[in-house]
Order: C-alpha cells, then structure tokens, then sequence
C-alpha cells in the first residue's frame, strides 16, 4: 500500500484538521463526535441540509459544505457510515427552526445509522426528514439485493436541494425536491483499477493488467461484471446504455451530464470520455444544458469513471445555477 | 451456575478478543464481498465496548445498554446499528433480573436476534449475520426446552452458529452489500455471519466455563 | 498500461474535444494548429496572457482559460512542448491591442519554442513579453543544469498576472508583476509512483513498493532523491525544509500555501498533508494567508504531491481574490 | 557525384525511416534521464517531413526548409526546435547551389550544427546531441581538405558520430531535461545524440550509396 498518510487508523481525522486548516471561513469541524458544519452558521429559518457516508470519496460530502448546498456532513471512518451520534448531533446543531434533510446514500449501513439518528432527533424535537438517493443502475433494484447504491445523482441532489433550501422553501418542499431529483438520475460506474482501505493495507480487489470492472460502487465493491480493458468509448458506451435505457431518458429530454473521476483517472481521461458521453447523449435526441466533469465522488485512488444524468426542467437549471459556495464547487459567489 | 452481570462482561471482552485476533480475516472476507472493513469497524467499536465495562456495574440491562451504545457510536457500517441494536434489545429483553439460567440465555438471543431482524429486515438465507444467530437462538431455546445446562446448551449453540457460518458460503446475498455482487456473492463465507459465530462462541467459552 | 483512451495518439485531441464540448461557455479549441482561447474573446485595450506546455498536467494550462486569468493557452503533446506556429497563432488571435505575454515554464522545449514564436511574433508586430518560470527548488539552479524547472508556481502567477490584467495594467507591468512573483515563489514535488506517456505505453520509471522519488518534476522525470516511503508528515517536512530555506521565508512573513496532487492521490490525502505544511509554515513563523489545495498542476495519473509557496503583500492577496473564471478556478463571478 | 536536392530528400527519408524504426528504443532511452517522448516526438516530426518531400522539387534550399518548416511545427519539445533550426541553418548555407560537393556536405552539416548550438546553447561533454554532431562535422572537414571522396567522407562521419554517441553514456548532462538528474544522469546514453548519429548515418546511406 502506497499512500501518503500517517498511521492508517489517522487518516479521517487528520485529513479533518487539513480541510479545517485549509477552509476556517467555509467549515467549521467537529470532532468527538465528528461532524462538519458550515462556518457562517445556517441563517435562521432556512431548512437544513445534512449528509454523510464514509470518508474516501472526497470531495463529498464535506466539500459540498456551505452556502446554496450542504450545512453539514459527518464523516464516517474510511468507506464506513458514520455514526447516529455524530447526525444527531450535527442535526441539532444545524436546526435553525425550520428543520433538517438528512440526504443519505442507499447502503444499508448509512439507512441503518440515519434511521437510529432519525429516532434520536423525534426524541429532541428537531424536525427531520430522510431522502434515500439511489441512483446506481448496474444494481437491480429488487427484492434480492439492498437496492440501489446511491452515487453521482447525491452530488446534483445536494447542490440543486441546496439552492431550493436558500431560496426558503420549507422541508416538506425540499424533500420532495429532492425525491424528485432521484426519480430522475441515473448513474453507473467502471474501474480500471482497485483501491486500497488505509487500514486493510490491500487492495480491495485485485485486477489483472488486462482487465476492467464495470458496475463498481464507491467502496471499492466489486462491479457486477469483469472484462478486458476497452478503449474508452466502448467504455462509456457501456456506461450510457444503461442509464439512457433505465429511466428511459427520451428524445428531446433536457439533461445534466456529469462525468466523474473515481480518484485515480486524471482530467485529461475524464475530457477524453465527457466528449463521447455527450456524442452519445446526442445521438439519443438529448440536450445537454448543464455538465459537471471531474472527481466529485470518489473511491480513494481508484482509477475508473461513473457517468450520472439527471433529466433537467427550467426549475432544475435555475436551481443549478443558483449561487453556490463550498470547498469543491462555487460559482455565483 | 447462572448468568451475571460479570458474566456477560467477560464474554463480551471475550467477543472482542477474538475480533481483534481475527480483525485481518474478517476484513479479508469483507473485501471479497463488500468492502473490507468489517474487522475494523467490529474492532473499534468492540474495543470501546469493553472499555466501557471497566467501570461496569453488577447491572445486566445497565451492562447490556453501555455494550449497546459503544456499538453504536464507534462501530459505524451496517454492522454497528445491527449489533448496537441486538446488544440494546437483548438488554431490555434481560430487564433487571440479577442472572440468567439456560432460558433467560436465551431468551436474550432471542431477543439480540429480533431486534437484528428489525432493523436489517434479512431473513434467513439472505446471508448475513442471521443465518449464524439463528441457529444458534433455536438450538438455545431446544436446549431450555429439554433442560440441558448451561455448558451444554451453550456448546450446542456454537456448534448451530458454527454451522450456520459455513453455510452461507453457498448462497446468494440478498441483503447488505454483498447483495450488490448477485451470483458472485456464493463462494464467499459472510463477514457478518462469521462476527456472529465469535459472539456466540465467546458465549460458549465464558458463560460455559463460568457455570 | 491502463487509461481510459483510445488510441494514444489521439489523447490530446479528443481530451481537446471534451473540453469544448464541456465549456462552449468559456473556451474555443482550435485546432491545426491547436490552440484554447477564451470564448469571449479578450477585451479591447486588455493584455492578454498565453501559457502553453505538453499536455499531460490538466487542469493546467487550458483550464485556467477564462476571465482573470489566461486568455489562452498552447497545448502540446503529453509532456512534450508545444511548437512555434501553435503559439504564434494563438498570440495573433489573442492581441488586443495591448500585446502578448508568454508565460513559459522552463523547459528546454518549452523555452525554445516560445523563444522561436516570438521571432515569428516581431514579423508580425504583435507586442509579446516572455516571462519565464522556475519555481522548482529540486534542481539546482547552476550552469551545470537547464536550470530550475518551472512548476506550481505557475498556477498562481497566471492567476495573479490575469488579475493584474484585467485591471488594465501594461504589458511590461503585468510581466514584471510576473517576474515579481516568480522570484518570491517556490516549489518542491514527489511521487509515490510514475506515471505512463500514453504514445510510451509503460510507466517513465520503475518505483518498488516501498520507494517514492522526492524532488519530481511534472513530466515523470525522476527526481533527486529514491528512498524508502515514508510517513506523510516526514514526507511534507521534505518538501517543505527546502522551499522554506531556498528563498529564503522569514519569520512574519504572509504566505500563500499550495498542496498540489499529481493526479493520482487523492483529495483525502492531499488535505492530510496539507494539515501538516500549513503545521510547519505556522511553525516557521509564516501566515498562511491564502491556499489552494487539490490537483492543479498534475503528472497523468501519477500519485504524489507537490507543495508550493508564494510570499504574498496585500497587492497580491488583492489580485489573488479578484474574480477568476475558468473551467478550473472560479470565484468572485 | 555530388548531392542533389533528390539525395536530400532520400536522406530526410532514410532518417525518418530509421526514426520511425528505433521510435520505441529512443523512447525507452528517453524514459531513462528524460520523460520519454522523444521517439514519438521526431517520428511525429519526421513523418510529417518526409510527406512534405513528396511534391518536392529541385532546390537544395526549399527542400531543406520544408523539412525545417515540418520538424519546427510538428515535434516539439526540446527536438524540434533544435532538429528545426538544423536544417534551416543548413538551408541558408547551402543557399542556392544545384548539387554539393564533400565540402558543400561539410558546409551543411557545420551550419547545420552552428544552428544547434545558437538555440540550445550546449557544449560538447553537455550530453546533447552536438556530441554525435560534432565529431561528425569535424570528420567530414578532415575528408574535405584531404580531397576524400564523398563515400569515404561520410562513412567516416558516420562512424565518429556513432563513437559520440556512445561516448555520452559516462557523460553527466549539463543541458535539457537529463540535467535535472544530476549525478543520476551518468550511465545512460542520450536519446538526442542517438537520433543525430541516425541522421548522419542516414547521410552516410544515402549520399553515400549515390556516390
Ligand atoms: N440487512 C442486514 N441484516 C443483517 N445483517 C446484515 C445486513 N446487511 C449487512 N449485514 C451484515 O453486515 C456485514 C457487513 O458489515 P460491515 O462490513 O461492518 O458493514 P458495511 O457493509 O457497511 O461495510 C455483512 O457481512 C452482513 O452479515
Ligand atoms: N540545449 C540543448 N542543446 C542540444 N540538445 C539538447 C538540448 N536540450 C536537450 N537536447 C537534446 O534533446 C533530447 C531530448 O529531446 P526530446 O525528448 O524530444 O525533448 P524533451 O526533452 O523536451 O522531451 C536530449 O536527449 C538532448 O540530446
Ligand atoms: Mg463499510
Ligand atoms: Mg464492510
Ligand atoms: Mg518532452
Ligand atoms: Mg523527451
């Protein structure tokens, strides 16, 4: 394992203390339990977002903190879900009157742990709302597995939900907002190469020189098929046929198309596939009227791509290009 | 002899032991099928568990709730709600009787397992760590029922859950993140099942010889 | 070798397209010769700065194309310098009026050609300023070398100079604000494992599993140093001894802190160590006063870091928070 | 008989072909003390040369510069601009003569050489191609005044640049990226000194073979 850290059970934290070091004016960090809240405080009245997951897929979730998108995130330990303690305090901390959305990605863990902090909050009268994102084609979403993982759509999710929670709207409308975002995005990834877990010291698994993983999670979860490496447009062919034919994107359909790193694949490969993934959005009769291109969600050094596309409206476009302004995203600001 | 508060300590010292031993296995059977890091995640939160029991109290539910929320707050993952909460019900479950005889053992799997069922929502053969609990609460419940001592019903009961781990190597995952990997999910023994077993071994081992 | 490309010889081109496709908004891609200038064209009367370098470090240089920072930018191959008619076309659609300014890292390459382009530019009476960068403490700066490599500091003198620019300042002030910061910038780099030159097919060196090479440059040279891998802290202690004594900073003084990935590590390693470099520079006496931290000025996919700091007066904290809008740096906008 | 433009053109392609055929081995030698491009760079470089020699026509000059124009505009890097200034410095000296004689070949390669230096300012010992250049030009100096025929002059060129080449193995850089490694840089033959002993050997082919 070649990584630049410390001792591996450090990495959360010290990593914390660099985002807090680097960004004293956008996040305030909490430790013990371990959150991270926006630093100008949530204005009061204006509905509360929170997230949270493992670490290991910066910039989400604290990279999104901050004005017109996330008040808080609790890291978790590398590719864990964090704990109730840590949402329920962070939540009660958020409240600023009008409540707080919890915006959790599908895995069983962050359901389970978001659903006991839930319980928690009914206790402290905070008022909460849950929205699972599951956007992950290459999972089934039936009754034989844990549903659809939440990936790329919880980065749009957060941003377009964030503006909707700036411009006042009340919880009710920004859960609905946001239920309505995740009807409508569609995500599927690949690898080229493993991570490895800091404290596992191996990489998750192990691929030959040859070969390739399509339908990978974040957590360095195997994918659901393996095959040898393609060139990179058959790749994001790959990637597209699933998500166009899952919603079914439709011909003359408004969309967001957001190309991401997993870590390890560089900008220029990360160009390199937006311009075939907007040929193909194209050809499908698509316009695409917003994008998003670079490591947004990641899974550690790993090498791949996913490929996310919200089907957009007017509302959506303005939401989008409200003001935003957090570590990993700003504009308007 | 029954079951005390002391008792219930030194198993769940022995429980964490036995993952901290076995930390590195348990996260190599995580990496094969979900993401390697159940052994951490059990360790970290089983090490504050049984920090916790330092200044512990001759109080079983008391006991069984500090297990519980040090579960909670430090374990993270699915498996930290499933074994904060199996901890948490098995505590209410015990309520505040002084000790447990074979039936109130139990009666405190029983109750470990359906708070594990409530919340993850896996049934049997979904392979998880209810394929190892399970047998282990029925052998536990025969073993009450035909009033078997403590050793005994606690060996029985290793035995089920040892058998209930080997036979999720075959199956399919259909709940947790293995489930994501559909046909290639069999072949792999589950984390989850194999943490279970440890918990009803470490039972074994420490209430069996306390009796 | 593993990236998501096609055919290696058409990396730069296609990687070109994505990024047309992706920001129609703020760059046009010309091609034969190959060029990216900023879709708005550059305002009458306005300076206009040119970069230009081997493709390969993404963002850098076409993704800081944009208001308040560069007008545009040449890029060549992967790690391979752009040629004269590239430039000198670029510089002719670029003038304003107000002439030129090539901001050259030096490259034997990169310095030629740029040298050659601007014999071209007299013929064609375009004003054109050279300023040349080399931040890099890695190499000694002596008659024996090629002199210092310009580096990370790069990225903030397009910055600042684009500011400086846009304020309307000369040619001959923006390069001496140039040339100002160049003397008071300083960078030092390493990696944890080489990366690949697509056209090359095999990584540019060989690394063991416990080696990192210190004192990098951005192109897969080797660096100064092999050694055994060390923790992060005592890695960013290596970068950071030289920088700190080579200029050398002095107690007091106001810095501007860059924690730079190589592509490969990520974001949550990048933060860690930057937690550790901001710990030193504070140790040192100096304020950190501005930051940037993530992948800037990259190597392909190769893991690693580089640290950089610019000594900074209230002009240049000025010009550093005037607005910038880029694919890869944006604010005030 | 002497060097036409058609001997040039046969040159410019006898070194592209060998470029293109060494294009991995100059890589590898590239990869070593540099960043391994310059194979794909001259081969990127020569290529685009050798297509333009195709509506060629008979002034020594004008085929010297389009093949100057075509390395300037297509390689890159540190080559380009020094293979580019080669030939157009090469081009001027040559001027306007129909054919070349061995001191005409000599005139061509020393102005060639001048204009290496003019832009990269290296010495011989830097561990630059000037080191396979120079011994080459001062051999075909030598042939010319001792009255040697065309043949002889160029396989002693050849010969003296492959012995340059070699002799910067030992060499520290003091020039180009190579410089960068210092000490490190000992020990590995220059990718630079390599393709120039291909031109004057492409030279020695060619030229030589028409004599
Ligand atoms: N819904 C569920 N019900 C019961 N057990 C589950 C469920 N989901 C997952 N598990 C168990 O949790 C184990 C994984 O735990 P762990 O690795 O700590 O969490 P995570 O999957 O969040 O990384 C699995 O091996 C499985 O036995
Ligand atoms: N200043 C110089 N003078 C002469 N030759 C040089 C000089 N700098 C570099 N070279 C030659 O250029 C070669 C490298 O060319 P190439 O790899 O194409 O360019 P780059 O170094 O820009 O990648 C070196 O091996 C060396 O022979
Ligand atoms: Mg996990
Ligand atoms: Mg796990
Ligand atoms: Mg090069
Ligand atoms: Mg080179």
């Amino acid at each position: 394992m070649k990584k630049l850290i410390n001792a591996p059970d450090d990495v959360v934290t010290e990593a914390l203390h660099g985002m807090a070091a680097a960004h004293p004016d956008l996040l305030t960090v909490h430790f013990d339990p371990t959150y991270v809240i926006r630093a100008d405080g949530v204005p009061d009245g204006k509905v509360a977002l929170l997230s949270g997951g493992g670490s290991g897929h910066e910039p989400m979730h604290n990279g999104f903190v901050g004005q017109g998108m996330l008040d808080g995130a609790c890291p978790g330990e590398v590719f864990t879900s964090p704990t109730p303690d840590q949402m329920q305090a962070a939540t009660e901390a958020l409240d600023a009157g009008a409540g707080v959305l919890h915006i959790v990605k599908n895995y069983t863990g962050d359901v389970m742990n978001f659903e006991m902090a839930a319980e928690l909050a009914e206790a402290s009268e905070v008022e909460v709302q849950s929205v699972v994102v599951n956007d992950d084609v290459a999972v089934e979403d039936s009754t034989y597995t844990a549903g659809r993982r939440g990936v790329g759509g919880t980065v749009l999710i957060e941003k377009i939900c964030g503006a909707a929670a700036d411009r006042g709207h009340t919880l009710d409308e920004v859960a609905d907002l946001a239920r309505r975002c995740n009807a409508e995005v569609r995500s599927m990834g690949m690898a080229l190469t493993s991570c490895t877990v800091p404290t596992a010291g191996e990489p998750t698994f192990d691929l030959g020189e040859d070969e390739m993983e399509i339908g990978i999670g974040i957590h360095g979860e195997p994918g659901r098929q393996r095959m040898a490496v393609e060139p990179a447009d058959q790749v994001v062919e790959r990637l597209m046929e699933p998500i166009l034919s899952d919603l079914p994107f439709k011909d003359g359909d408004d969309v967001l198309l957001f190309v991401n790193s997993m870590g390890g694949t560089p900008l220029i490969e990360v160009y390199l596939a937006y311009r075939k993934a907007q040929e193909i959005a194209e050809q499908h009769g698509l316009r695409v009227v917003r994008n998003l291109v670079g490591p947004y969600i990641t899974s550690l050094e790993m090498a791949g791509l996913s490929i996310t596309m919200l089907r957009m409206d007017d509302d959506l476009v303005d939401l989008w290009d409200a003001p935003v302004h957090t570590p990993a995203l700003r504009w308007g600001v | 002899m029954p079951v005390t508060a002391a008792d219930l300590r030194a198993w769940i010292r022995a429980f964490a032991a036995q993952v901290a031993e076995e930390r590195a296995y348990l996260t190599k059977l995580d990496s094969a099928i979900g993401d390697g890091d159940h052994g951490q995640n059990l360790n970290r939160g089983l090490s504050h568990a049984a920090e916790g029991l330092d200044n512990g109290n001759d109080d079983l539910p008391a006991t069984m709730k500090s297990v519980a929320m040090a579960m909670i707050s430090k374990t993270g993952g699915a498996s930290g709600p499933l074994y904060g909460t199996f901890f948490m019900d098995a505590g209410k479950a015990v309520g505040e009787r002084p000790s447990l005889d074979v039936a109130g053992v139990a009666e405190l799997f029983r109750a470990g397992l359906s708070g594990v069922q409530r919340r993850g929502k896996a049934e049997p053969g979904d392979k998880t760590m209810v394929d190892a609990l399970l047998p282990a609460v029925e052998a536990l419940e025969t073993a009450a029922e035909n009033g078997e001592a403590l050793p005994t019903a606690l060996r029985n009961a290793k035995a089920a859950a040892e058998e209930g781990m080997k036979a999720t190597t075959p199956l399919q995952a259909r709940k947790g993140r293995a489930s994501y990997l559909g046909e290639r999910s069999k072949g792999h023994q589950d984390p989850g099942a194999t943490s279970s077993y440890y918990l009803v071994a470490a039972a074994a081992d420490t209430f069996g010889s306390s009796a």
